[in-house]
C-alpha cells in the first residue's frame, strides 16, 4: 500500500477505492493515425475546452503545438527523410535537392524563443508580419536535369502522426504534488482535476514529467484530460477514442490494451518495422507505467515526449532526508550561535 | 561543453515552464527570512537580548506575512487558498509546507504580536496571558523554523523541472544557509551591535554554508549546470555569491565594531540571499524552456540501460 | 474492406473522407496493399504502402500506361472481358483513332470544336438520327444519359469476334490506342519514374483475378479537369479489363464531397436533368413522343428502355390530376433548354445583364466556385440575390468585403443588388434524407425546432411556391398554367409557426411522393418495376422508388450493423432497390457460378430458379445465366443471362464507348488547358472539345504551342484539408476547426523555395492571369519537383477554403482559376492550372489590377489565348463582342 | 478500540466526517490521493448525455460519407452530437468536422434573423421573415416575366424564363431539392445548378 514508485497492480485500490472497476486507459497506435485531429475536436466539444489560438505554427500540419490546459489531445506531425519498412521510397528518381526540413525548423525556432514560456504554452506568439517585399523576379530559370544539387538528393520520406494525451500515470507527478486534493485518483485508476477544488497553485504543472497539465489563462485552474470521467460513469468510452476514424486511439481495460499492444507490436516487427516500440507500456518504468500508452515509430523525443521520465516522488524520501539534515544543521547553527554568545 | 546532440519536436520544450512568477522566488526568500529571524528571536529571548528579540520577532512575522502574500497572490484562484488545508499529503511538499507554515505561523505570529501590544492594553488579562505565552510560542516557532527553512528546497526539487530536480541533494543546504544568512543579517541590520553577536555568528555560518553548498551544487551538475552558469541566471547567481561573500566578510571583520558596518553587512546578506532564491528559481524555469535538458540526460540513461553489457 | 489492393488516385481520401478511410485501414490491416498516386504527399500517402508522385493533369497517361501494361502482357481477366464487356464488338471501318490522326479521333470539326460521331459506332449498327456532337455539347448531353444509358441502335446486331483477334474488335482497337503509353512515355508525361510506375502495374495486376480484387478510389481530383469524364473512363476500362467491376472488393469508388451531393444529382438541381437522370426536354422535343424517341435512340435493351414510364410518372407527380394522356401529361408545360445553362454560363450572363435574380442555397460561390472574381462581379450586377445559409458567408457580403471593393471594381454605393440573407435550419432542425456517396439514403429525424427566422429549404420552397401561385392565381396565360396546375398540396405539420399559413411542409410526405403511388389503389409503390406509362402511377424519382416500400420509410431504418449481415441491407436504403454493389451479376461467371469462393457475392441458384447471394442481385431475379432473349424483346426482357450491365443498351460494359461521350470513344491524354509543357504524346495539345469561354473577363494562361507560357511556369493545384469544409462557410466560422488550420498557406518544395526565394512561414503570392493570391509559405519535403519531358517542373498547392469572413480569413484561392470545362459534363478545370509564385505579400487595391495587366502583357494574353482548342487548325472560340 | 476506529465513530455524525484529512486518517486512502480527496460533486459523475430528454438519429452534414450521428436534446437544446455506433458506414466514428457539429449547430456564428441589404446600402438592416418572403415572391414574379422566352428564333417552343437562377443543393435534403426543382421547373426557370457541376 501507499507506494510512491514502481509497479503497482491495484492503482485505484492503493488510492483507497474499495470494490472499484478495472483500471482503464488508452492505447494510441500511431502507426495507423491519419492526423485528422478528430480527437482534438471531439474532446473539446465534449469537455467545452476553449479554443487555443489561431496561429499558423509552421510545424507541418500541427497548429496546436503541444498539450496544455486548452488542448487535451494534441496531434503531432513529423516529416522525416526516411521511410518505414513496409513503405516504398516516396521520391526516388525525382530531380530533388536537399531536404528542406532543417530550413523549416530554423524558421520555427525563433518563434518559440520569442514565446513567453519558451513555447511550452500552446501555439506561439506570431512574429510581426514582414518578410521580403514583393519584387519583380523576371522569368524564373528553367532548371535542367542536374541543375539542382543533383538528382535524388532526397528519396525517402515519411510523415509520422501521433495523438498525444495525458498519460494517467501509475505514479502521477501532478497528483502527488497537488496540495488541495483537487487532483485525485479515480476508481477507474485515472487521474482527474476536480475543478471545484483546484486553487490554481500551479505545482502540478511543474510536477508533470510529460509537460501535460497546465493552468488555464483567465480561469486560473489546472486543466488536463479527464479520460472523460463523466462518460466512464455511464459506461461510455471517452470522446476522442469514440471519434477516432481509424481506431488509432483505443480505449479499454488497461490489461487488455497491453495485450493488444503487444500483439500489434509483434505484427509490425514481423513486417520488418523494427523501429516500432511501445512507450509507457512498461510497469517498471519511471512512472510505474502509463494508463495511456503509445506505439511509436521513432524515439519518443521526436514526438516531443521525454525518453525516460520518472515521477519526482521517487526521490521524495531521500529529498526529505536531505532536508532534515539541512534543517538540523540550521537549528544547530542557531543554537550554537546563542550558546557561544552567552546570556546577557 | 560542446552543444549536445539530441532530437526534439521542432525544438519545442518537452516540459511546461513553471507557471509561477517572480512572486514565488520572493516567497522562498521571505519564508527563509521568517525562519531565520524566528530562530534569532527565540535565542535572543532566551539569552536576554530584547532589542534583537523584538526586531527579529517582528521580522519573522513580516517575512511570514510577505511570504504568504506572495504565495497566495500567485495562485490562480487566490480565494481558494484555504483548500490547502483540505488534505495533508506527505507526497506534496506544498501540502507539508502549508501545515508546517501553519504551525510556525501560530508561534511566530503570537510572539510578534506580543511585542506590539499597545501600552494601555498591557494590563488586561489577554495581554498578560500573551506576554506569558510569547516565549514558549516563540520557541515553538523556532522549533518549526528549520522545517520552514528547508521544505521550500524539497518543494522545488520535487518537480520534473531538471534545474530543480537535479539539485535535490544540495538545495536544502543552500536554502537553509540562505535562510540563516538572511535571518542573522536581518538581526544585524535591526539590532544594536552589542546585542547582535549571535546573529552575526548565525549569519556567518549560514552565509558560509550557502556559498559552499551552492558551489558544490553547481560543480556536481551535468548538462543542466549550464542554466546555473549562463546568461541572466549566471549573472544573478554571481551577484548573489558576491553579495553573500561581502556580507560574510563584513560580518566577520566590521560588524562587531560598527553599527553602519553591521547594517551594510546585514543588507548585503539579505540581498545575497534574495538573489540566491531568484537565481535558483530562474535556473529551473530556464531548464524547462530548452528540451535538451530533459532529453539529453534521459536519452543517456536509456542508452546506458540498453547498451550491450 | 474486401479488397486485396486499393489504388487511390485523384483523391486524398484520408484527409477528405477520414471516416470512410477506416475501411481502407482495415483492409490494410488484413494485408491489402494501399497505393496513393497524387501530386502531393498527403496524409493519405503517409499511411499508404506506396506513394507515387504524378503531375497534376496527367492521370490518363498514367492509367493508359497501366492499360497498355495489362494488354501487352496478357494480364487481363480474359473470361470476364470476353463475356461482360464489348471487347469482342467490331468497330466501324470508318473509325480512325488518335494513333492515326495525331491526337484526334475521326469526325472532328474544328469549326464547332466537336465531333460527328458516326464513325465511332459498332460495325453493323446505325448511328442515331441527327446525332449532332456540337449540339450535344451545348447542353452537356452525356450528363443526361445517366438513366437510359447512351443509346446505340441495334447493338444486338453488332458484329462480334469472341476470339478478340479481329483487328477492328474493341480489344484490338484498345491495344492500338494505348500502344504508345509506354513506361518511358508515362515517365515523360507524368514525371513518375518508370520503376515506380511498373511497381503499381505489378501490384494492380497481381491483385486482380478470380481470387483477388483491386478497388479504385477517386474524387474531384479526377472530375475537375477539362478531360474529367475520360479520367473516370480510363479507370473504368482498367477495372473492367481486370475484372474488378461488380465484384466484392473491386469497383470504382467516387468519393463525393457534400452530404447530399449524390442526392442533388439523383434529384437534380441541375439544368439539363429531371429527377432520376431523365433528360430535361430541349427545343427539339415537340412532344412527349419526340422526347421518348430521343431517349431510346435505338437502345432497346435493359431498364433504360422503360423511360416512358419514369417520365410519365414524374409528370403525374408534378401536375397531379392535371396531367392527362390528352395533354401529354403536361409535358408541354416543361421549359425547354437549347444550350448551356450551367452555373458558369449563368454567372457570365449575370455580368452581361441577362439575369435579374439569383438564389444561392447552402453554397458559397464567391469562394467555392472557380474564378471567384467572375462570381462576385456577376452577383454585383443582379437586381436581387437571396442567400440562405447557416452563417454569414462571403456570397452574402460581396457588396461589403469582397476583394473587388479594395480594387474599386465594386462600390457599395453604386451596387444595386438587393440582398436577402436568410437563416437556414441546420441538419438537426429539420427532417429529411441525405444520399451519401454510395447511393444510400439516410433519414434524419428532427432533434429540435429551429429558432428565430431559421427555416428549412423545404419551408422556403413550399411557401415561395405558395406565394407565387397566389400572385398568378386566376391567370389564363399559358405560361402560368404549370404553376397553377402544380401539385403543391403537400401535407404540413404544425412546425414552427404552428397554425396559420406559415406551416412546415412534411418531408415525409415529399419522400412518399418521390417513392411514388399506384394511383388506382392509392398504395405506395414497392419499387420502380411497377411504374406505368399510362398515367396510373406517380413517382417523383424512379430510381428512388422503393424507399417507401410497404409504407415504411426504408431510409430511416437503423438496425445495428452488429445485428445483420455483411451487406447491412437493413440500414438506410440504397438506390436502386437497396442494392449495395451495382452490376453484381458480374461477380459470378457467365454460368452463374461465383468466380471464386473467396470473392463470392451473387450467384444463380438453379434449385430456386433465381439469383441469390449476400447482396440483392442487380439482375432480373429469374433470368437464368443461359437465357437468350427473343429478337423482338425490349427492355429488361431483352437482357441475356450474361448481360450484367443492365443499364447498357447491349448489356455489356463499354471498354470502347461508341456513343455517349463527346470527346472520344476512348480516353486520350490531353494536356490540361493550362500546361507548362507541350503534349509529349500527340500533336493535339489539349482536349479538342473542351468548353472555353473566350471573354476578356475570363483570360487563360498560354499553353504551348502558344507563346508566353513561361510567364506561368509552375503547375498549380488546390484541394481540401481535413480541418475545413469546402468554401469554409461551415468551418472557418467554428473555433474548434479554425484553430487547427488558421491561415491560408501555399505548399512548395524546398527546391522551388530556393528557386524563388521563398521562406518558410513568410508571405508569398501566387499569380495567374486572373488574380494574385497571398498565402503563407510552407516549405515541405512533401512536395517534390518532377522531370517532365526532360525538364524540371514544380507544382504548388493551396487549400481553397479561405475567404474574407469568419474567424480565420485569407484570399480566395479559386480566384486563381479561370473557367474552362469538360464538354461532357460542364465541370470546370479547377484541379490544375499554371501560375507563378513570388515572395512577399501581393499588391493590394488598384495595384493588384496593375500587376495582372502587367503579367498578361508579359505573356501576350489576349481574349483568343487558349481558345484555339484544336491545336493544328487553330480556330479561336471566343464569345461574340469579345 | 483503536484510535482510528474511535476517530471514525466520532466523524460519522459530524461535519468532521467530510473533512478529507479526517477521511485520510480513518479510511483506506492514507496519503490523500484518491477516495479521501474526492469531492461530493465527483462522486457518481454522469455524462450529460445520460440526462437527455431525447436522442434524434441524424446524419453528418459535411462530406458525403454519411456518418450517422446521435443528437442529444435536453430542455429543447442540443447538448451533444456524436457518432452512432450502430452505423455500418461509420461505426460511431466522426472526423474533426463531424465532431464539430455541435458547435456548427449551437455556435454564436449562426444567423438567427433575416438580414436585408437594400440597393446601394452599405449596411445590413433587419427584415421580418414573412415580409421578406412576400418581397422575394414579388421579385420572382417580376424577374420571371422580364426574362420570359416563349419561342426561339426558329419558332420552337422554349416556354421558359432566364430571369432567375439558382445555385445550391448538395447540402440540402433530397426532399428539398425535389421541391426546388419542381417549383423552378414549373416557373419555367432553367438555370438551376448545384455543386455537383463544380
Amino acid at each position: 500500500m501507499n507506494r510512491l514508485y514502481g509497479p503497482l497492480d491495484d492503482v485505484a485500490g492503493d488510492a483507497g477505492h474499495v470494490e472499484h472497476p478495472p483500471r482503464v486507459g488508452f492505447f494510441t497506435d500511431t502507426s495507423v493515425c491519419i492526423g485528422c485531429k478528430a480527437c482534438e475536436v471531439a474532446c473539446k466539444e465534449w469537455n467545452a475546452v476553449p479554443e487555443d489560438g489561431l496561429d499558423l505554427l509552421g510545424m507541418s500540419f500541427d497548429n496546436t503545438g503541444m498539450l496544455g490546459a486548452d488542448s487535451w489531445r494534441h496531434v503531432a506531425f513529423v516529416e522525416q527523410p526516411r521511410r518505414t519498412a513496409h513503405q516504398d521510397p516516396a521520391f526516388a528518381g525525382l530531380p530533388t535537392g536537399p531536404s528542406g526540413i532543417p530550413e523549416t525548423a530554423g524558421a520555427v525556432e525563433p518563434r518559440l524563443e520569442a514565446a513567453p514560456r519558451g513555447g511550452s504554452e500552446l501555439g506561439t506568439n506570431p512574429l510581426p508580419p514582414g518578410g521580403p517585399e514583393p519584387q519583380e523576379l523576371g522569368m524564373p530559370g528553367f532548371s535542367r536535369p542536374g541543375d539542382l544539387t543533383g538528382p535524388e538528393s532526397r528519396t525517402d520520406f515519411r510523415w509520422l502522426m501521433a495523438s498525444d494525451v495525458c498519460k494517467h500515470c501509475t505514479h502521477a507527478g501532478c497528483l502527488d504534488v497537488c496540495p488541495t486534493g483537487a487532483l485525485f485518483r479515480t476508481e477507474f485508476g485515472t487521474v482527474v482535476v476536480q475543478q471545484d477544488l483546484c486553487n490554481g497553485c500551479g505545482y502540478c504543472v511543474s510536477g508533470c514529467p510529460y509537460g501535460v497539465i497546465d493552468r488555464r489563462q483567465h480561469d486560473g485552474r489546472a486543466n488536463k484530460c479527464t479520460l472523460c470521467y463523466d462518460r466512464l460513469g455511464d459506461g461510455l468510452e471517452p470522446a476522442c477514442a469514440k471519434a477516432c476514424p481509424t481506431d488509432s486511439i483505443q480505449f479499454g481495460e488497461l490489461d487488455e490494451l497491453r495485450e493488444r499492444a503487444d500483439r500489434r507490436l509483434a505484427q509490425l516487427h514481423d513486417l520488418g518495422v523494427s523501429e516500432a516500440r511501445l512507450y509507457g507500456r512498461d510497469p517498471d518504468d519511471g512512472v510505474g507505467g502509463d494508463g495511456a500508452f503509445f506505439l511509436l515509430l521513432d524515439e519518443p523525443e521526436v514526438y516531443g515526449l521525454p525518453p525516460d521520465p520518472h515521477v519526482p516522488t521517487r526521490d521524495a524520501p531521500s529529498m526529505w532526508k536531505r532536508a532534515g539534515q539541512a534543517a538540523a544543521a540550521f537549528l544547530l547553527a542557531g543554537a550554537a550561535a546563542f550558546l557561544a554568545g552567552g546570556r546577557r | 561543453m560542446p552543444e549536445a546532440e539530441f532530437r526534439s519536436y521542432y525544438g519545442r520544450p518537452v516540459l511546461k515552464a513553471p507557471v509561477w512568477e517572480w512572486k514565488i522566488a520572493a516567497y522562498l526568500f521571505c519564508g527563509g527570512l521568517a525562519a531565520g529571524a524566528s530562530v534569532v528571536a527565540a535565542g535572543a529571548d532566551l539569552t536576554g537580548r530584547p532589542a534583537l528579540r523584538r526586531s527579529s520577532r517582528l521580522g519573522s512575522l513580516g517575512g511570514l506575512l510577505a511570504s504568504l502574500y506572495f504565495l497566495v497572490s500567485d495562485l490562480g484562484r487566490p480565494a481558494r487558498f484555504h483548500h490547502m488545508l483540505r488534505v495533508l499529503k506527505p507526497t506534496s511538499p506544498m501540502s507539508v509546507g502549508t501545515w508546517i507554515l501553519s504551525a510556525f505561523g501560530a508561534g511566530a505570529g503570537a510572539a510578534a504580536v506580543a511585542e506590539v501590544v499597545p501600552r494601555r492594553w498591557r494590563g488586561t488579562w489577554p495581554a498578560r496571558l500573551l506576554g506569558r505565552l510569547a516565549r514558549p510560542l516563540g520557541v515553538s516557532a523556532a522549533a518549526t523554523a528549520p522545517g520552514v527553512a528547508s521544505y521550500t528546497a524539497v518543494l522545488l526539487s520535487h518537480t520534473a523541472v531538471p534545474g530543480w530536480n537535479e539539485v535535490r541533494d544540495e538545495l536544502p543546504f543552500v536554502f537553509v544557509g540562505s535562510a540563516a544568512a538572511s535571518g542573522g543579517g536581518f538581526g544585524m541590520l535591526c539590532a544594536p551591535v552589542a546585542e547582535a553577536g549571535p546573529a552575526r555568528v548565525f549569519a556567518a555560518v549560514g552565509a558560509a554554508g550557502e556559498i559552499v553548498a551552492a558551489r558544490v551544487m553547481e560543480h556536481r551538475l551535468g548538462l543542466v549546470g549550464e542554466v546555473y552558469r549562463e546568461g541572466h541566471v549566471g549573472r544573478l547567481r554571481k551577484a548573489s555569491e558576491a553579495l553573500t561573500a561581502a556580507g560574510l566578510a563584513g560580518t566577520l571583520l566590521v560588524a562587531h565594531r560598527s553599527r553602519a558596518g553591521a547594517a551594510a553587512s546585514g543588507i548585503a546578506l539579505l540581498a545575497g540571499s534574495a538573489l540566491q532564491r531568484f537565481g535558483v528559481f530562474e535556473a529551473g524555469v530556464a531548464s524547462t524552456k530548452d528540451p535538451k535538458y530533459v532529453v539529453v540526460p534521459q536519452r543517456e540513461r536509456v542508452d546506458a540501460r540498453t547498451a550491450p553489457s | 474492406m474486401n479488397s486485396d489492393c486499393i489504388v487511390i488516385m485523384g483523391s486524398n481520401m484520408a484527409e477528405a473522407h477520414p471516416v470512410g478511410f477506416q475501411w481502407v485501414m482495415e483492409a490494410k490491416g488484413r494485408g491489402a496493399r494501399v497505393i496513393h498516386i497524387d501530386p502531393r504527399f498527403t496524409r493519405t500517402s503517409a499511411v499508404a504502402d506506396t506513394y507515387v508522385p504524378i503531375r497534376a493533369g496527367s492521370d490518363i497517361a498514367f492509367l493508359g500506361g497501366v492499360i497498355r501494361y495489362v494488354l501487352d502482357n496478357d494480364l487481363d481477366f480474359r473470361e470476364y472481358v470476353a463475356a461482360y464487356t464489348n471487347a469482342s464488338f467490331l468497330v466501324s471501318e470508318d473509325f480512325a483513332d488518335t494513333e492515326d490522326l495525331d491526337g484526334l479521333f475521326s469526325g472532328y470539326d474544328p469549326r464547332t470544336g466537336a465531333y460527328e460521331r458516326d464513325s465511332w459506332y459498332y460495325e453493323g449498327t446505325e448511328p442515331p438520327r441527327d446525332d449532332d456532337g456540337s449540339r450535344a455539347k451545348t447542353f452537356s448531353e452525356p450528363f443526361q444519359a445517366g438513366a437510359s444509358g447512351a443509346g446505340v441502335a441495334g447493338a444486338h446486331l453488332a458484329e462480334r469476334d469472341p476470339t478478340l483477334q479481329h483487328p477492328r474488335c474493341v480489344f484490338q482497337v484498345l491495344k492500338r490506342h494505348f500502344a504508345r503509353y509506354t513506361p518511358e512515355m508515362v515517365e515523360r508525361v507524368c514525371g513518375t519514374p518508370q520503376e515506380q510506375f511498373l511497381d503499381v502495374c505489378r501490384a494492380w495486376t497481381t491483385n486482380s483475378n478470380r481470387d483477388r480484387t483491386t478497388a479504385l478510389v477517386y474524387s474531384v481530383g479526377w472530375t475537375q479537369h477539362s478531360v474529367g469524364a475520360q479520367y473516370i473512363r480510363a479507370g473504368a476500362i482498367l477495372q473492367l479489363l481486370l475484372g474488378n467491376i461488380g465484384r466484392p472488393g473491386g469497383g470504382v469508388f467516387a468519393l463525393r464531397g457534400h452530404a447530399s451531393i449524390q442526392g442533388s444529382t439523383d434529384i437534380p438541381t441541375l439544368f439539363n436533368l429531371l429527377p432520376g437522370y431523365l433528360a430535361m426536354p430541349n427545343v427539339a422535343h415537340t412532344d412527349l413522343d419526340a422526347w421518348m424517341a430521343d431517349q431510346r435512340t435505338g437502345g432497346h435493351k435493359g431498364y433504360g428502355y422503360d423511360v416512358d414510364a419514369y417520365m410519365v410518372s414524374l409528370l403525374k407527380e408534378y401536375f397531379g390530376d392535371a396531367a392527362t394522356p390528352e395533354n401529354d401529361f403536361g409535358f408541354d408545360w416543361l421549359p425547354r433548354i437549347d444550350g448551356d445553362h450551367g452555373t458558369y454560363r449563368t454567372v457570365m450572363d449575370m455580368i452581361d445583364g441577362k439575369v435579374s435574380g439569383y438564389f444561392v442555397l447552402g453554397q458559397n460561390p464567391a469562394v467555392g466556385s472557380a474564378h471567384g472574381r467572375l462570381q462576385r462581379l456577376g452577383m454585383a450586377n443582379l437586381d436581387w440575390l437571396v442567400v440562405r445559409d447557416l452563417n454569414e458567408i462571403e456570397t452574402a457580403t460581396f457588396w461589403r468585403d469582397s476583394p473587388e471593393i479594395e480594387t474599386g471594381e465594386i462600390v457599395p454605393e453604386r451596387c444595386r443588388t438587393e440582398v436577402f440573407l436568410m437563416p437556414a435550419a441546420s441538419h438537426v432542425e429539420k427532417e429529411g434524407t441525405f444520399t451519401q456517396t454510395q447511393r444510400m439514403l439516410q433519414w434524419r429525424t428532427k432533434a429540435v425546432e429551429p429558432s428565430g427566422d431559421r427555416r428549412s429549404e423545404l419551408w422556403f420552397a413550399y411557401h415561395l411556391g405558395r406565394l407565387v401561385r397566389e400572385r398568378l392565381a386566376g391567370s389564363t396565360r399559358e405560361r402560368d398554367q404549370p404553376m397553377l396546375n402544380l401539385a403543391w398540396d403537400y401535407a404540413t405539420e404544425g412546425g414552427h409557426d404552428g397554425t396559420g399559413e406559415w406551416v412546415e411542409p412534411s418531408a415525409d410526405d415529399v419522400l412518399r411522393r418521390i417513392n411514388g403511388y399506384d394511383l388506382t389503389t392509392g398504395d405506395l409503390l414497392p419499387d420502380y418495376l411497377g411504374l406505368k406509362a399510362d398515367g396510373s402511377t406517380s413517382c417523383g424519382c424512379w430510381i428512388y422508388s422503393g424507399v417507401y416500400a410497404e409504407g415504411v420509410n426504408q431510409a430511416a431504418r437503423r438496425k445495428s450493423h452488429t445485428e445483420q449481415g455483411p451487406y447491412d441491407a437493413e440500414w438506410g436504403w440504397t438506390w436502386p432497390m437497396n442494392r449495395r454493389v451495382l452490376y453484381n451479376r458480374a461477380s459470378a461467371d457467365p454460368e452463374g457460378r461465383p468466380w471464386s469462393e473467396r470473392k463470392k457475392l451473387v450467384w444463380w441458384d438453379a434449385d430456386e430458379g433465381a439469383w441469390t447471394g449476400y447482396d440483392i442481385p442487380d439482375f432480373p431475379r429469374n433470368t437464368p445465366p443461359g437465357h437468350r432473349p427473343p429478337e423482338d424483346a425490349t427492355g429488361p426482357e431483352a437482357l441475356s443471362g450474361d448481360d450484367p450491365f443492365i443499364m447498357q443498351p447491349d448489356g455489356k460494359a463499354w471498354l470502347f464507348a461508341p456513343h455517349g461521350l463527346l470527346d472520344g470513344p476512348l480516353p486520350t491524354h490531353y494536356e490540361p488547358h493550362e500546361s507548362p509543357v507541350r503534349n509529349p504524346l500527340y500533336g493535339q495539345q489539349g482536349n479538342p472539345t473542351r468548353k472555353v469561354y473566350g471573354r476578356p473577363d475570363n483570360p487563360s494562361n498560354p499553353a504551348p504551342p502558344e507563346a508566353g507560357s513561361e510567364v506561368f511556369p509552375y503547375v498549380l493545384t488546390a484541394a481540401r484539408l481535413t480541418e475545413h469544409h469546402t468554401a469554409g462557410g461551415m468551418s472557418r466560422q467554428l473555433p474548434y476547426l479554425s484553430e487547427l488550420q488558421p491561415a491560408l498557406f501555399v505548399e512548395v518544395s524546398p527546391e522551388l523555395a530556393r528557386e524563388r526565394g521563398l521562406t518558410h512561414l513568410g508571405d508569398a503570392h501566387v499569380v495567374t492571369s486572373r488574380s494574385a493570391v497571398q498565402a503563407r509559405v510552407v516549405v515541405t519535403d512533401r512536395m517534390a519537383p518532377l522531370r517532365i519531358d526532360g525538364r524540371v517542373v514544380h507544382q504548388v498547392w493551396l487549400p481553397y477554403h479561405f475567404g474574407h469572413t469568419g474567424l480565420v480569413s485569407g484570399d480566395v484561392v479559386n480566384d486563381l482559376f479561370g473557367v474552362v470545362e469538360d464538354s461532357n459534363v460542364f465541370i470546370q478545370e479547377s484541379k490544375v492550372a499554371t501560375c507563378d509564385v513570388r515572395p512577399g505579400p501581393r499588391p493590394r487595391g488598384p495595384a493588384l489590377r496593375a500587376l495582372l495587366d502587367e503579367v498578361r502583357a508579359a505573356a501576350g494574353i489576349t481574349v483568343e489565348t487558349g481558345t484555339r482548342i484544336a491545336t493544328a487548325p487553330g480556330v479561336a472560340h471566343t464569345e461574340e463582342g469579345s | 478500540m483503536g484510535v482510528r476506529t474511535w476517530l471514525g465513530s466520532i466523524g460519522a455524525s459530524t461535519p468532521l466526517g467530510s473533512w478529507p484529512v479526517y477521511r485520510q486518517l480513518t479510511g483506506a486512502d492514507r496519503l490523500g490521493r484518491g477516495a479521501a480527496a474526492q469531492s461530493p460533486r465527483h462522486v457518481g459523475l454522469r455524462p450529460r448525455t445520460a440526462s437527455a430528454d431525447r436522442v434524434a438519429g441524424s446524419v453528418c452534414p459535411f462530406c458525403a460519407v454519411g456518418c450517422a450521428q446521435k443528437v442529444y436534446v435536453r430542455d429543447e437544446e442540443v447538448v451533444q452530437i456524436e457518432g452512432d455506433p450502430d452505423s455500418p458506414i461509420s461505426r460511431g466514428r466522426l472526423c474533426p468536422k463531424g465532431s464539430a457539429s455541435l458547435q456548427l449547430v449551437t455556435g454564436p456564428q449562426r444567423l438567427d434573423k433575416v438580414r436585408y441589404r437594400a440597393p446601394y446600402a452599405t449596411e445590413w438592416t433587419e427584415l421580418d421573415l414573412h415580409e421578406a418572403m412576400e418581397m422575394i415572391a414579388d421579385r420572382v414574379v417580376a424577374a420571371r416575366e422580364r426574362g420570359w422566352q416563349e419561342r426561339d428564333a426558329q419558332g420552337r417552343r422554349l416556354n421558359r424564363t432566364v430571369g432567375l437562377a439558382a445555385l445550391g443543393g448538395a447540402t440540402l435534403d433530397n426532399e428539398e431539392n425535389y421541391l426546388l426543382k419542381k417549383l423552378f421547373t414549373a416557373m419555367g426557370a432553367i438555370q438551376i445548378e448545384n455543386q455537383a457541376r463544380i
